[in-house]
């Protein structure tokens, strides 16, 4: 292909090897080169859809329940009080809530208190139902064999299949399930070039009224982002610390090694000679 | 609230009342989602203008004894009364609400004189006139705010534009971050600071990136300084193990409960400044705070008390003046549709933003975004570009292709920082643009031109590269 | 009242006896002052909300009837094919046909030919139907005492009441009704300071297809712009010209004296010495 | 459309077809509800990005031999085909639509080059290339292209905003009229054209206008043109009748029905062109004719063949071109939420005209405007406003206060002009802006700063008003 007229190269296109970022584009005078303009615009265009793509609730719970840990491992699904992903959209309020119909499905028939377990699985779509569709799984297999790797032991409840919902959702199902920590595995909002990104977030004692201040959050896991491995291991982690302070939040920092994450030395890359 | 009178307002045969000042404040705010979602916005055009009407009579001197937010209940209430400085009010203490615009508006207030009335504006203040002014007037009074600040370069001055490079990077992978800073100076870009959001919370990595972008400014010798905008207890931690940090970064909100959501409180950080300052890093200021805010954060907490979402905001310029600021920026559209729904919303809160922040003393920059679940696209941005270039805007954001692939979300891009540059004549920080030039990076004094080779500087890092494992030669 | 700080008022206030323009409107730098400001912002809501008032067909069609000219006075109600207000902004093509409900209503059930007429009146609420509901009774009698007066004689179909149309649904309805001529008359799009301005559209051979180029027009007819009178006097004027030309439109040109509605002196005034 | 290939794209699983040339055009347009009421807008947001790819690979010659309104049907097409300068077009020929937005707003185009081009662009190949462009874009190209034209100042130079005085009143009453006339010049606005829509079309009344402006114009020995805006019949006739009628002015559309609905022709736009020609009143130049063009009039004549509005109005710029106007300008949001529904779409297609009309080799300018029943506000036309004066639009509206009282619409206000002068460093033409210094209306030489009492010369036929029947002396 010849190069077209008036655009500009960048010499650095190799750096592309190391990040998904959209650098070395390249320009026109300064301005973007139309291929990559347009690029743009179609992953816009995609990344708003998938907004609105569903989450394939059937095929969730039926993989979830194959893997789960717990006693039961029948998934129970549940809605948020938003009613559809307009509204969803429109009043986070409504998606931190239950639906009527999903509050009476968790509170026991006699008003007999729910069993305490250690831990709860939260699966929700939020803003991306793709990343769930694609990664909620696997991620919850990686968990648990981290989990049944470890030396703690963590008794579970059935988890939770939630549609229309936000993290603090997973206060109110925490706390009706008596979980001594929730683990909200959770659809972040679509990027443009990373439309399947799952956050997880813990929150140890649940109940509705908990700050994200009392949180911890891992973020960004895909396979183009942190692995599902490497999250599942850092999630085990962040429990047991929150176990050993009883506590969750600012607090609890991650001073898990994380050497896996990262590149070995400390630092350096090719801008300061590697 | 306390006790406090109602506000009436007759308009023909119909008698408009507002309940106390935040409702009147809430009612005459332009149309957002957000305030619609609190259930604070007025509920017909009708009601919002005649709210203006009201609220444009209101004695400026109203706002130092009808706290909004009672003084008992919540520390920014308390910073903003206690700090409040009577003899910089006498100015204007006889203007009402409408009055004060008209006086901003006016010949009278020049820059000089802005800029010694700071200290006598409080928030609440600042966002009442602002519910009264078009766009223009935002843009024409910002445009005479001038706010200068310094660490290792001038921002803020006339006629400039800076830029926060954003290298962010999902895994915080280093080299996946140097590609993108790499891009990011060779268009110029990272006057503001060189700041990573970080993917984990992670503390060594933390460190290692503070140590990664120390090194990298040190070795190119980069007038302008770095910042890891991780959990200000993280930074904390990081400096008390000896990590180079050069700037502390918070995200803060108006409200003490906004706060205690985002795990800090005044005295947290005013014991993160105090660590940053003992560095002694800046060469030529000490302004070592940087701080990012945005409309709906309060809300988003519960924490708004019935305030306005604009009214929230204003509120944490406040706190952020205390701590006197390299940086703050408005994330304007960044949370998403349920706080600003669409591009006109975006952009009427970037430039009241921007305002409020200008005309309370702050160095304001702005991030230019929005969410793929919002209803907006590129061309709102480069109008909000474009119209913060005209009102004085001290920096905005600069990112490969304008896709946070970490964030996701979509802020200007590097290209963006250079067409507002162009078209407006600007230039970026006289540090950094004479740095610019002498790399060889521009081909002018104004870091408008682009040189259309690589500099010299920039080659052997990239020819250690050449790699089997370049994309170009296709790795199996 | 003291003057506001930083206003710097402007000595020319008198001149805003010749005319409601916001003149002279004084200002804080080059800015308007707020009171200004304020007031236009009241304006514009409350022109958003007239855009949206309803005709008031009894009352107007009552009116009419009361007046009319034709043989049969009763107004024909007829309906756009545009359903509702929103509709109506959107699709001005569904406001330039009638529904098919009206349409009905107008053909003759035997197909028998209507009986042919000089001149039809078309009142439709169009974009004001503050306009219509104020203005359209008065107009129509001051249009038929200027017929009256005049030499020339027209025969008048029963007028009709129209709701979410356009000018151009004149066209059809003329030629099912058989009409040599319609007036149109219609409340214009509201201004902020003139609300309730109706405008007339003088078509001759009425079919649908008929351009603007083939229209003539009288505007901005209201107590504050073009008095009722003034407008039905221009109105006999024009249909008397088109009966001459056997045409309107473009080459109809108004050539009457007008001076009724013109200061005396040609182009004299006080910016040159009156 | 005559039987051409169709368009195919294919991504990924999918193949996206497009019917012909025009359909992709259509497709590509960003979106509009004009083009949504006319059934050929791209139905999702991808089929609209999947055509702009589509439309990027087309070569622009293609626009030379596939007519989007065949040649023998339409008079405007055989206009833009015959006049078309191939030597001017070399330049470019050999690119495609994609790539002649990258050479646009690459360095290669510069004034100069940009200029010579001109007769090589047709209105097709601007608003194709306009369709791929963002905002930032528009206005960095816009601003490249320089358009300057003179009849008694000179309009439209680097660094200048002129504004049209609108004095318009619901009864062309003289004095009413008179009024406006003041007010705007005292706020030193009217260079581009003191120009009136007249609410009646009475030929005397036509006349009277026409003389009344003229002596305005000689007493106060004004730097600036009149105009009457009303049919081109009437205008010939008064021109006739031996009336000093400064330029011609026309509301023009971008094909041949759509003029014909607007009772005019190529021809008779000729006759008049000649007509105002003959009078030489022009003293600095002989650009005598005055369009005004709006996206949407095509289809509400029912005479848009299929094509969006965006690219009807393209044409109406080369029937514009061939006149060489002093003035034209898009009435870019009048007709009403039909077309451009809300603020976004009218400041995108303000900002598309704009550049397509400069691109073209026009003197644009914009009335910046909407109506009550649209979805916009003043804060959307701040926006443009500010957008366009970066852009480097020669000239805006200026009304009392914004608000037409006859014309029934908003639009800009004598206090925008000198905003946006004002932020912008702009001044209004340099014969007009001697000429206000002269009469003392402004204190600077670059008309942005006002004197604060009445200049002398205007003081004598205010002072003739100090009659009984004036507001403040309060007639019974
Ligand atoms: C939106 C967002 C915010 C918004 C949240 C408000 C809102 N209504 O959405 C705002 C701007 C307020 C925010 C603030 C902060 N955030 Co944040 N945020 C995000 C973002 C971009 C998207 C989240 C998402 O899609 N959620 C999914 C939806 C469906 O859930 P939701 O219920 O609507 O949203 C809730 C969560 O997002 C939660 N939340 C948001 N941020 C954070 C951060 C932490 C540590 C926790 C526990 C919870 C939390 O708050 C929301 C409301 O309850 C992520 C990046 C990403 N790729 O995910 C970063 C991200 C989660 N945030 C991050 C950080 C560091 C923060 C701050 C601590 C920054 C600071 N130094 O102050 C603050 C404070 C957070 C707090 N304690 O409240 C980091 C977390 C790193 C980590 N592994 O711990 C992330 C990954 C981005 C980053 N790398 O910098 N954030
Ligand atoms: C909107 C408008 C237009 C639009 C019409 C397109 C549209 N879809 O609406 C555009 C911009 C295309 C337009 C063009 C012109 N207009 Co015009 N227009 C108006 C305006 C502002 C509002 C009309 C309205 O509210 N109609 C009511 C709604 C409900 O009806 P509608 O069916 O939606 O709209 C139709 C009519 O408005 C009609 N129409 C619009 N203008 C004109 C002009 C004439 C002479 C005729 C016969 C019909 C006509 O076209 C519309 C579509 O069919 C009026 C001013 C006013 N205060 O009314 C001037 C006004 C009616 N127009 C006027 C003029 C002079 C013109 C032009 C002749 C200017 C020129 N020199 O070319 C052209 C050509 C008109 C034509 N022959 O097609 C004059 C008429 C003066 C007179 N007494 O004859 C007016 C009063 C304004 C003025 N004083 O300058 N116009």
């Amino acid at each position: 292909m010849t190069k077209p007229p008036g655009l500009t190269d960048n010499p650095w296109q190799k750096l592309r090897q190391f990040t998904d970022a959209r650098i070395a584009l390249g320009r026109c005078g300064v301005s973007q080169p139309t291929a990559a303009h347009l690029e743009f615009q179609l992953n816009h265009a995609q990344a708003r859809d998938a907004v609105h793509l569903p989450l394939e609730t059937k095929a969730l719970c039926e993989g979830v329940a194959h893997l789960s840990l717990a006693a039961d491992p029948t998934p129970r699904q549940l809605h948020s009080a938003a009613e559809d992903r307009m509204t969803y959209l429109r009043r986070p309020d409504l998606g931190r809530q239950l639906s009527e119909a999903s509050r009476a499905l968790l509170s026991s028939p006699d008003n007999t208190p729910t069993p305490p377990c250690d831990l709860l699985l939260i699966i929700i779509d939020g803003l991306s139902a793709q990343a769930v569709n694609r990664h909620a799984v696997p991620f919850v297999k990686a968990l648990h064999d981290a989990l049944l790797a470890n030396t703690d032991t963590w008794t579970l409840a059935p988890p939770c299949v939630v549609t229309q919902g936000r993290v603090a959702i997973g206060d109110e199902i925490g706390e009706a399930l008596n979980a001594r920590a929730t683990l909200v595995i959770i659809g972040e909002r679509p990027g443009l070039s990373s439309p399947d990104s799952l956050g997880v977030y813990l929150t140890w004692n649940p109940k509705p009224g908990r700050s994200d201040a009392e949180r911890n959050c891992i973020s960004n896991i895909r396979p183009a982002g942190l692995s599902l491995t490497a999250a599942a291991e850092k999630a085990c982690y962040l429990l047991g610390e929150a176990r050993r302070l009883n506590g969750s939040g600012v607090a609890l920092k991650d001073r898990s090694d994380g050497e896996a994450l990262m590149p070995a030395e400390s630092g350096k890359n090719f801008l300061i000679g590697r | 609230m306390s006790a406090s009178p109602a506000y009436r307002y007759v308009l023909g045969a119909r008698t408009y009342s507002f309940r106390h000042l935040a409702d009147l404040m809430a009612k005459a705010t332009p149309l957002r989602s957000g305030d619609q979602l609190a259930g604070v916005a007025a509920l017909t055009e009708e009601e919002r203008a005649v709210a203006q009407l009201r609220l444009a009579e209101v004695p400026l001197k109203a706002f130092l004894t009808e706290a909004l937010i009672p003084y008992d209940e919540d520390e920014v209430t308390r910073l903003i009364m206690d700090t409040h400085d009577p003899s910089a009010f006498a100015t204007i203490s006889h203007l009402s609400v409408g009055d004060f615009r008209n006086w901003l508006l006016s010949d009278q207030a020049t820059p000089q004189v802005l800029a010694k009335l700071r200290p006598g504006i409080t928030p609440e203040m600042a966002a009442a006139v602002s519910k009264l002014m078009r766009n223009q007037d935002l843009i024409l009074v910002a445009q005479k705010c001038q706010v200068i600040t310094r660490f290792r370069n001038t921002l803020g001055l006339p006629g400039h534009l800076a830029t926060r490079l954003q290298p962010n990077h999902p895994t915080d992978d280093i080299n996946g971050i140097a590609a993108s800073v790499l891009d990011g100076l060779l268009y110029g870009n990272g006057d503001a600071v060189i700041g990573i959001n970080p993917a984990s919370d992670n503390l060594a990595q933390v460190i290692r990136l503070n140590r990664m972008l120390d090194e990298v400014i040190q070795h190119y010798q980069i007038p302008t300084q770095s910042c890891v905008l991780t959990h200000v207890t993280n930074t904390l931690e990081a400096i008390h193990q000896g990590t180079p940090v050069d700037l502390v970064f918070q995200s803060i909100g108006g409200t003490e409960g906004t706060n205690t959501s985002f795990g800090v409180n005044l005295a947290l950080l005013t014991e993160a400044r105090e660590a940053a300052l003992s560095l002694k890093r800046g060469t030529l200021g000490d302004n070592v705070m940087y701080f990012e805010t945005g409309q709906g954060s309060a809300l988003s907490a519960n924490a708004h008390h019935g305030l306005d979402q604009q009214t929230c905001e204003a509120r944490a310029y406040a706190v952020a003046r205390h701590f006197s600021p390299l940086l703050i920026n408005t994330v304007v559209g960044f949370i998403g549709p349920e706080y600003l729904f669409d591009g006109k919303q975006i952009i009427r809160a970037g430039l009241e933003d921007h305002f409020c922040g200008k005309l309370l003393g702050l160095p304001m920059g702005c991030d230019i975004c929005y969410t793929n679940h919002a209803e907006a696209d590129q061309n709102d941005m480069d109008n909000l570009l474009t119209l913060l270039g005209v009102a004085g805007c001290n920096f905005i954001m600069g990112i490969p292709g304008s896709d946070d692939i970490m964030l996701n979300y979509q802020t200007t891009s590097f290209h963006d920082a250079l067409y507002a540059r162009r078209v407006l004549n600007l230039s970026p920080a006289p540090e950094f643009a004479d740095w610019l030039q002498r790399m060889a990076i521009c081909q002018d004094a104004r870091g408008q031109q682009l040189t259309d080779t690589l500099p010299n500087a920039f080659a052997p890092g990239l020819k250690n590269l050449t790699a089997p494992d370049t994309p170009e030669e296709g790795t199996p």
